[in-house]
């Protein structure tokens, strides 16, 4: 028996004692978004009922109060990820960080230059979010985009990792974690053909931060990003980590990220604070430090361990029926808990509409990484993504739905 | 899966159309072709329109999408082929009017034929995209072919 | 007697009913933050324990559920500024309204180019945010920035507006209401010189739309934006409203706002989704339309008149003090609720700090609005800023309290 | 005004310093002179040091900001004026600590003598850069000279 108690902690998360369409709900998309724990909302309405105001603007008790706890909040953070609390800007989501740092590299002062024969590498597999901010960029620049390809079980091609990220690399920014695919990828390779290169390098961590412990700083990295919404905090706050924020020039100019205005011109707040332009998003930041406390207490490495067997358990599933086919690595190595399939015979949205209908919710579509699925030769995808709330019984009820999905569709 | 809800997305209309849809096919002669996306879900079609003397004198299309999608342009061209031009943007209003009334709206089967069956999707914001693919298609296809009559003339 | 009970409106606000140092808890910072009543926060917890997933990217019912929340939030918002849905974008504050609209204008495909010889006009009260933007716009493009200067009594001097908004000018962005002085600006008279040139223009809501009732398209003007937490909801979440959004080309890319995405390159939605890259502020847009249903119940004129007398009761008050001044305004005439002022001899710190320890909550600084500050020779203000929860017992207890600070630093 | 937190904020010898400063009003000769401001509430000060043979001869200033920016400002220069520079380079590692002790510390009266008034103020996050003002103007104008003296020799 393991420490994990996962009915423990569904108890915390009020949505999962919901029907839907009669049947209780399995919430088997959590890639999409997670759901959010009593502590994680009880977190936040303290704050805001008992010591809210606007931060770092006033010296009244409840305007301390609150610059306090949002700014113990960027501790939290910091630790969560052995990172220093200097290095931790709070955004209102994963994909402004990305677009902080395109935008930020092509301001006055950007530590590089980008113009026409310089490169920005990507991957095939990256989230929109960290693929149209630097088609942007270059289209803004002159710069040529790249990408590393996929091999047909799903991961990186790295057989031209050298070509495709080369001297005129100024940036490569790829995902740890696919939110399509599952994958995990070698972050400790393309860090180093990265550096012998002398190239910047951004990781997203959007799928990676949630479910497995991540010490941030000894990635080697240059950037790193991900959000709150999937890992248990409210929607509408991100985070950037930069390992030296103060060489990047800003991004919004506002109220907090600045030193000396004058109507004729400004100079900018150190980092953290040069980059979370206006009023900050306060009680949101509040919340994913309750988030991480939560996470922490249950331990990530735990978390990691019962998220692996589900995965487990529902790749062997899949395997075992007929006409159903994973998208992505089938085994569990090197593998996040996000699993695509497809349903031969039924669009993926009707095959979304059908578990819906069952109380089984996946999510169907591109998943916001559209290439991925060019690259496979399908429209789009179902996909199953498990969280810390989720138990075997959620996986044997997704097996036994696509199975009655199937008789419902006459493919069976 | 015989709950309500199913019952009410998919009807056996539905299912009938998506599993044998009328009219598929691209069709020679025609005025104007035009392929639309819905970017969400990968769903497309590529979908012709041939205008004369004031009548929708063919629609033939192509495409590959999900059920709603597929079963919603095989029922559009049962009700817009052969009919009156204005006839037919009447019909096209009253589809559109129906799937963006999100199941408040009791539809006219005299006026939609099959197409009363899509009421029930009307509920679901996520796939009245679907439902309004081949319909938007014909639409955009139409006006093109309209607008080439008038230059010509 | 009026039909608004201010004694009803506070019990709705759990955070009035503290302490501070001992003293009941006199809130006057609302023009920095307002606190928010249960209905706002109750609006918010309901959806994210009910009905929370990601928005716009999935068929099963939380999702769906989440979808309609958040775009009934948005037609909501619409309706309160008389505007309609699609004009609508959820930003995470005001400060990233200005900064879209400053960085997409500088994006291809912008209905104007700026460059060298062009102009931007802005006014000497701007907030920071409404400022620093179009600092960095310049500096970016080489245009020039002009400002309009203020009058002794905190008013904009429109003696050189025809030279300031000229034939050079692309864009004139000013503020409705300052939030330093109180001034509401003459809006017909600044966007009819615009026009005549055909420059675009931009106001900032941001003191205006939280105390008055504003029917945004009837302004005339092409851009518009305002902030959630300053009128009861969330942090976290700010509004831009354009007349024709669909003319301006995407500024932050990534999910929600693409149509098709190959590696190659992209095409983009229209607006409002177009302006919002990966996941929205979900539950602070929900909550935002929350707070503008309480506001609607209790009708935005009732809260002026409100919020009017509360102001002339304070100005009154000080007018009767020796040795205390207002910057800006001292008639109710054009004005909002925010009170700035200077007491003789009493650094503005010493002043907040003070008043903190009687339990009143007041804002001292520049109130990121540095240019007023130089303007008016003061290193900095105290400015009192009352709301809808605000009563007359909260304006006395100020007006006392400042007779304590002159006491204690012995002024007077 | 006679609350507890008054009384730890706003201590008598923070007000005495604050109303009669102490070496205010600059002064020759000088070795450097620096401009530092704390832009949320536009506290100034100009701080001129002159540092001689390991000794911190003089340091005169002058600015204008709140009794905490004033009053530590006057404090600093009782304790550093005449100071070996190592002393007082520790001095101000004491004061330093002491102010982002968020009122945990408790200050030792021979390093810090009146300085010990500042305990207060560092449960006021917003009121320790008021306090650190003038003692970083220092230590910057201070590292300067010092540079200056070994480029010299
Ligand atoms: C007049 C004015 N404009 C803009 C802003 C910026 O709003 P936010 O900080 O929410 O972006 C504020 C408040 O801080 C303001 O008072
Ligand atoms: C891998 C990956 N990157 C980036 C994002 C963008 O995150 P957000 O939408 O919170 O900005 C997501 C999720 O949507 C994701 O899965």
């Amino acid at each position: 028996m393991t420490a994990f108690d996962v009915e423990a902690v569904r108890k915390d998360f009020p949505v999962l004692s919901r029907e839907v369409h009669g049947h209780p709900l399995v919430y088997l998309d959590s890639a999409s978004s997670s759901q959010k724990p009593r502590q994680v909302l009880e977190a936040e309405r303290i704050f805001v009922e008992e010591h809210y105001a606007n931060v770092h603007r006033g010296v009244h008790t409840l305007s301390q109060e609150a610059t306090d706890g949002y700014e113990a909040a960027r501790s939290t953070v910091a630790a969560f990820l052995g990172a220093r609390h200097e290095e931790i800007v709070f955004t209102k989501n994963a994909t402004e960080a990305f677009n902080l740092v395109a935008y930020a590299l092509g301001n006055p002062g950007s530590p590089v230059r980008l113009g026409p024969g310089d490169e920005i590498a990507v991957t095939e597999m990256e989230h929109h979010s960290n693929l149209v901010p630097w088609q942007m960029l270059a289209e803004r620049t002159g710069a040529t985009l790249r990408w590393l390809g996929l091999t047909d079980d799903g991961r990186l091609d790295l057989s031209d990792l050298d070509e495709v990220v080369n001297e005129r690399t100024k940036l490569f920014a790829f995902t740890h974690v696919s939110n399509l695919l599952g994958t995990e990828n070698p972050v400790d390779v393309l860090v180093a053909r990265a550096k012998q290169v002398g190239a910047l390098t951004f990781v997203d961590g959007v799928q990676s931060v949630p479910h497995q412990a991540v010490n941030v700083p000894s990635l080697g990295v240059d950037f790193f990003a991900f959000t709150g919404h999937k890992m248990l905090a409210p929607s509408g706050v991100g985070v950037l980590w930069g390992r030296d924020l103060n060489a990047l020039p800003p991004f919004m100019g506002g109220g907090s990220m600045i030193e000396v205005v004058q109507m004729s011109g400004s100079t900018y707040a150190a980092a953290p604070e040069r980059f979370e332009a206006g009023t900050p998003v306060i009680s949101q930041a509040v919340g994913l430090a309750a988030a991480c406390d939560y996470l922490t207490a249950l331990g990530m490495d735990a978390i990691k361990d019962h998220e692996t067997a589900l995965t487990a358990q529902l790749l062997d599933g899949i395997r075992a029926l007929d006409g159903v086919s994973v998208l992505g690595p089938d085994t569990t190595e090197l593998r996040g808990s996000a699993v695509s399939f497809v349903v031969d015979g039924v669009h993926p949205h009707d095959v979304g509409q059908s578990l819906d209908d069952l109380g089984i919710a996946v999510r169907v579509g591109h998943h916001c990484a559209a290439p991925v699925c060019r690259r496979f030769g399908v429209p789009a995808t179902a996909r199953a993504s498990s969280y810390l709330y989720n138990n075997a019984a959620d996986i044997d009820a997704l097996l036994e739905g696509i199975v009655k999905v199937q008789a419902f569709w006459g493919v069976r | 899966m015989s709950t309500a809800d199913t019952d009410t997305m998919y009807q056996e209309i539905i299912l009938d159309h998506y599993r044998y849809p009328h009219h598929k096919g691209l069709r020679d002669p025609y005025d104007v072709e035009v392929h639309h996306t819905n970017p969400t879900c990968g769903d497309e079609v590529t979908l012709r329109v041939q205008v004369l003397a004031g009548l929708v004198k063919d629609v033939s299309y192509d495409g590959q999408g999900c059920s709603i999608s597929q079963a919603s342009t095989s029922v559009m061209t049962d009700l817009l082929i052969g009919k009156p031009l204005a006839q037919a943007l009447s019909t096209h209003e009253a589809f559109l009017a129906l799937m963006q009334s999100r199941g408040t709206l009791e539809p006219d089967e005299n006026v939609l034929e099959d197409g009363i069956a899509f009421a029930g999707v009307s509920k679901y914001p996520a796939r009245v995209k679907c439902a309004l693919l081949g319909w938007m298609a014909w639409k955009d296809a139409t006006a093109q072919a309209v607008a080439q009559t008038k230059e010509a003339s």
